[in-house]
């Protein structure tokens, strides 16, 4: 399935981009995509923490995903 | 009823300066005795280094949806009356106001306890990222250990 | 230096309304990432009892004393950059306000601490005077056992 | 000597007045105008709490009075 991820403060930088788009097996879940992430990405590593949020929830790594759903990359938040 | 609690609850990310007066007038009531505000505002440098400016992103609609999460959760724990929570997003120049966070409560020791849940909160989930811009350089802030 | 210590606190007894962004604007600094601003108003009840106004009224030498007093505890104790507080006197209407106190500080916790050490101390030492006046009467609070 | 004392709040309304004058022996201290003061006006032992300040501090039972001194009753304070 073809899933569109946002990517936000270094996450951005780190990817390169606004969003971007992974072609990842049916039924892949949080943890799947962030190993997908840190393997095409070897800086996610290098961060304090890494969340994934799903149409606008953080998720853990058991929630699994659909073709349609709003994923973003949340990289350690610093607001206020 | 939902439409009620909703009401008591102002949630604003605003690209333009905050106004701290707005979150007092939203808050402020003849039934409660008093309100605590937080306001943020950006330092002129970090670990003595100058910053020159800041820069906040957010994911608005779920920095939005997590900032009212917060305001439910201290409105529900500390019976506050009303709660104002102004996040500002964008280009922020120093001494400019980053947040104001306004609480009202029948007492005072609970509206200090919510307004202080309320920021500590807001910097662990609202995903809203800051750029320290410095003369050689810049960083998101938080993002490495 | 004492001149410069007394620079960075701002008491005032007023008998006008207070304006909350007069504290806002002489704790904002450049250098303190945050401020905590409390602001007592009067209450519409007390105990259920509707209150039609109130009156303060205050030993004003004393009362400017022990309110510089407080702020410089807090100011050593938590290491705040500057405190502002300031007391109405007079006839208040219902929701009107009767104290800011804001407090700047280099980080917010002490900042929340500081500020509520002010209002805690101040409804303890500070000779100011509040009288309730209901449809029926009136009555100095706290007064009796 | 010839004590002045001003009243504040309920004090005011207990002496019927903003302030009153007392003669009292020469080294009457605190302690000493607490008791004459609830010897002429039974009210003040009704209060949560009676205090004196003595040019502007508050000053405890042991306190000696002078006569120049500013002396003034506080009952209860209430700010804020």
């Amino acid at each position: 399935m073809k899933i569109e991820i946002l990517a936000f403060g270094i996450a951005k930088d780190i990817v390169k981009g606004r969003s971007l788009s992974l072609d990842l097996p049916s039924g892949t879940n949080v943890g799947g995509l962030k190993a997908e992430l840190c393997g095409r990405f070897p800086n996610f590593e290098k961060l304090k923490s890494m969340a994934i949020a799903v149409n606008e929830e953080y998720q853990t790594d058991d929630f699994s995903l659909s073709e349609k759903d709003e994923v973003v990359i949340i990289p350690p938040v610093s607001g206020g | 009823m939902i439409t009620e609690e909703l009401r008591m609850i102002d949630i604003q990310l605003k690209d333009t300066p905050l106004i701290p007066q707005e979150c007092i007038d939203y808050t402020t009531s003849d039934s409660a005795g008093g309100s605590t505000i937080f306001i943020g505002t950006v330092r002129n440098k970090t670990k003595e280094k100058p910053v020159i400016r800041l820069e906040f992103e957010a994911y608005a609609p779920m920095a939005i949806a997590e900032l009212r999460k917060i305001a439910e959760q201290a409105k529900a724990k500390w019976s506050a009356e009303k709660i104002s929570i102004h996040h500002r997003t964008g280009v922020l120049q120093i001494g400019e106001i980053a947040v104001v966070i306004a609480v009202a409560t029948p007492h005072r020791k609970a509206a200090f306890e919510a307004c202080q849940y309320c920021i500590d909160t807001l910097k662990e989930t609202v995903p809203i990222w800051k750029k320290e811009i410095f003369e050689d350089g810049e960083i998101w802030v938080a993002a490495h250990p």
